[in-house]
């Protein structure tokens, strides 16, 4: 099974969270460093994007994001209706996994890089795509027949919350600049960018470890679905991958991206737009849980998915 | 000493209120207000300050008794079910 | 307004013992706690808040007398003689 | 508890008079102070903290009122009209 | 006309601040961004000018003082006397035109990078040395007839502000170490300089939106003046660069540094020296106004003019 | 006599804080610094490890560890007897004397870069192994006869502090991972590492630029012992390279080893497991004193003794 040494850092975060060490990265740097990220991913979908005529990817786009739309309508009654959980908490939760983790897709990409397997360089532009509709329709969900959104408050903290505002923001700087005009931010934001990710993984660990004891909390129906909703997002996205016809790389990253949970743009967006909803319930699902086996056992699976309905 | 009896009001809460409360806060006719990041733990559980999901602002505010008041009231029936939330207040001197 | 008389009690220590401290405030009772990061001088010499083998934290509990006296104690017992240690309080009104 | 009444001081002011301001307070007399990053809002505008030009710093010094009053005539002799500054008081008791 | 990808990271970030995006980045972040900027500035002019004979440099960069020393001096009478600022208001301000913006001059440096045209490496030199003379005759316009200079304390604030110390404590450095010696740092001061250019601009952004609406309140006058006087420097430096012998790229270097403004030595110095100056005028006028309308039009403009002077 | 263009950013550093510069470094980018060097260390020193049969090395380095256990035993002495200092405070000091720098460690790297002299590169191990052992020794140096060491809480600070706990980590994913699978990471955690280290030794200068005054507190027998100390260690270190057989790049770091005092793991350990010790003497004799008096005099001392000991 395919093994990428960047996640051990996410172990050795977890671990020192889990000894108590008192190794702590400063939050100033934790934003530094998903500010980073967040940037670089956009730029390099930018530059990628510079590469293809856009027209022909808007159908595409268009098919993917609904199919995208599904999961948090699927992940809903779910939570609901067999999980018992109230309205606000499953509706947050559904729009946590239908929504994209950037890190998750970031260690997919550095795996593909380690395979040496192409992929659709457009891929991060379905990212983007995809990581904003599922937090309109939680917010829907969760006022259903209740009745009092915000939306002027909502849709701005969708838009206009830091995640997606440097992604949307680095993709048109990419797209604008090109790949020669992007040259000389190269040497920082495409080759420190698996480093970077590394120390933030690192981080993430450090988190993550604060959050298993708060989904043991809430029980085993949780972690039970804080990994199998991954494997049903991931085998909607290998199908839909394949029948769009999609490279292997290619499904295998739509894939990954409708597998992984969000937990820098949802939990943001939701605490303003869904206040009741308790934030431990959908971070420590999505964080403590759904973000490890992606990183460790997810990724692997969809990319032997991948393979396997590509018939290799 | 000048002698300007006055009330300081502490508010700790979750950082993601920061610019709502702000608004909120000058609305009702404060003068001015003090931010300082902060972490630490309530009835809500942990609030580690490690990343901006988990990190505590607190809130000072020195005004007359009547809009510590309006602010109070006003937090307490918009935010307090939801958010992480405390409030106290502490009658204070102004030296200037 | 509601009335609950509560104590303030404000802790400004080494950096190094923010978990240990911790640990004794939650066992002695306390239902919270807010800390800040601190720079400061006092008997024990300035610190500079540059590194954190020489920055400060600033522990804030609210609480009754008697949760603040046991806190008081338990610091002045273990950790005066040997930590740049500064404890005070003042009565606070709590606001929700 | 020992019972020894004192003021607590606390001045919000602007950053960059961080070095010049701790070396008036120590020269009348404080024996500590304790320093805090700070932003807020007053009659100078907004202090964002985004930027060390746009930041403040909250100063506390624990002390007796002589001392207190010394610290606070000086600031408003010498910075009061030039600088964004709050200064006010509360009694507080040491506990240790 | 000439246009660098890099300014539009300021873009994305005025456009965050106005649009009341939550992007924020942290101010220990700002503080390490800018200390990376000057030091790397310092070590790269250290460098070049290891390559020169010093000596053969002092005259010319006396001369291009004693010009640069004009610019608070034409600055002055414009605002107290035309514009009715205070005595002190027209002091600080003028001192923050004669100074200079060390970004202003590392934006117009990668525009000399993307258009391939060479300048004098020793450029750098006079950029050190042009960022404290105003700063002293800004005080010294202030407190004119008044009384009252704290020399000490102004001289340590200007020599020893961690602007101008980090510029010529890394210029000493990289004059000391040389090319060969300050190799091994090259990849983290030189190679990177570009992209942490590029974060610090998207940090001005979000600072320089802040400072717009201040701006506006202080009317049409201070507005007018923050673009006219950056082309009335300008063009005492093109002249001064053609008469001085300097090159094409040489040339418009002066130009720009001359129309710079500074916003960060200067706000600084200015805040303890003359305190009674409202550092919302200057500060809106030069990083408000004048720092974009200097990345966006005054650069090429300038360019243009160098070139136009050497009738190219 | 070697010179290496790096220690000049530890003189800028401590020159401004002499002369009040207003530079700080941010808390939160010290942290971020010692973070990426400790890790960085650590990584290169398990990709080292992983190029040698593990085995062979338990030997050698069991026998450094028992001589590297010496050094404290012979600074307590001195310190408690001759230098009549308090029990506490004695043992304190031994322990950072005993323990290593790894800032001190990497300036000698970087000479022998800058040297083309070949080492054994798992020298980085021993500085690993040779961190803990006198964290230990000094507490039961300050408790004997005294009682009452808190192990749990002592053996936790050493072993899970932040500064073991990730160079042990840094050494376990380097091992794990390989040269091969390191690669993508190099560009961050090795390119970059002479850039960080200058940086760090800047915040360093700053730091001790304040400690140096305390030192001056403490009297001439502290800042002799700064200075007698890290050479007689040192000439433990030079002969015990020399009978084990290293290389003259090997027998130096193994001296530097000896002679450097730790300054960021053994004060954090020192402050929870000896509370009564004062930290500023232990600090300012290490950072003020022994830490510069190394990277200036020492290093090129140690280099010169390695090689004649080695007959060149
Ligand atoms: N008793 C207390 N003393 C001091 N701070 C408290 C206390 N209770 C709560 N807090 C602070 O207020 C925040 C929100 O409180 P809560 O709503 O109880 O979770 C906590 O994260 C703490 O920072
Ligand atoms: N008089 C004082 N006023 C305010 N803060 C103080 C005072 N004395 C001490 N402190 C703070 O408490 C810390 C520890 O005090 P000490 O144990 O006296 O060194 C100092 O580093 C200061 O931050
Ligand atoms: N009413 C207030 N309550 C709390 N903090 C204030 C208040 N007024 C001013 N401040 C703080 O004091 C700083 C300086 O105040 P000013 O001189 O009024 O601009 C502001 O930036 C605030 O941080
Ligand atoms: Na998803
Ligand atoms: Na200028
Ligand atoms: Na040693």
């Amino acid at each position: 099974m395919s093994f990428e040494p960047v996640v051990l850092f996410f172990v050795l975060g977890v671990l020192a969270g889990l000894l108590r060490s008192d190794l702590k990265i400063p939050a100033a740097i934790y934003e530094a460093l998903s500010i980073f990220i967040l940037l670089a991913i956009g730029l390099k979908g930018g530059v990628e994007l510079a590469k293809y005529p856009v027209a022909s990817l808007i159908g595409q786009g268009l098919i993917i994001v609904a199919i995208g739309a599904l999961i948090p309508l699927i992940a809903f009654p779910i939570l609901h209706r067999l999980g018992r959980l109230a309205r606000a908490d499953a509706a947050s939760i559904a729009a946590h996994y239908g929504s994209v983790s950037v890190v998750t897709f970031s260690v997919g990409l550095t795996l593909l890089g380690h395979e040496k397997i192409d992929y659709e360089g457009y891929m991060i532009v379905f990212l983007v795509l995809l990581e904003m509709p599922a937090l309109v329709i939680g917010v829907l969900l969760a006022r259903w027949g209740v009745g009092g959104v915000r939306w002027g408050k909502m849709l701005h903290e969708v838009f206009f919350g830091k995640s997606i505002y440097l992604l949307v923001g680095g993709l048109v700087i990419g797209f604008v600049a090109g790949p020669e005009g992007i040259k000389p931010l190269d040497k920082l934001f495409f080759d420190l960018f698996k480093g970077v990710l590394a120390l933030f993984l690192l981080e993430m660990g450090l988190v993550a470890s604060t959050r298993i004891a708060a989904l043991r909390e809430y029980g085993a129906f949780l972690a039970g679905f804080a990994v199998v909703m991954p494997l049903i997002s991931a085998t909607l996205g290998t199908v839909a991958g394949w029948l769009l016809g999609l490279s292997v790389g290619g499904t295998f990253l739509l894939a990954t991206l409708f597998a992984s949970a969000s937990y820098i743009a949802a939990p943001a967006a939701m605490r303003i737009a869904v206040p009741e909803a308790n934030p431990a319930l959908s971070i420590g699902a999505s964080l403590g849980m759904t973000f490890p086996f992606n990183i460790f056992l997810g990724i692997p699976i969809y990319l032997w998915m991948a393979r396997t309905i590509h018939g290799g | 000493m000048p002698d300007q009896n006055m009330l300081l009001l502490t508010i700790v809460t979750e950082s993601v209120l920061e610019d709502t409360l702000i608004d909120e806060i000058m609305a009702l006719g404060a003068r001015g207000y003090t931010i300082t990041d902060a972490r630490g733990r309530g009835t809500h559980g942990l609030r580690s300050g490690r990343w901006s999901v988990s990190s505590n602002i607190k809130i000072e505010v020195v005004g007359d008794a009547a809009l510590v008041q309006r602010i109070v009231e006003r937090l307490q029936a918009q935010y307090e079910r939801d958010y992480g939330l405390l409030m106290f207040t502490c009658p204070v001197e102004l030296q200037n």
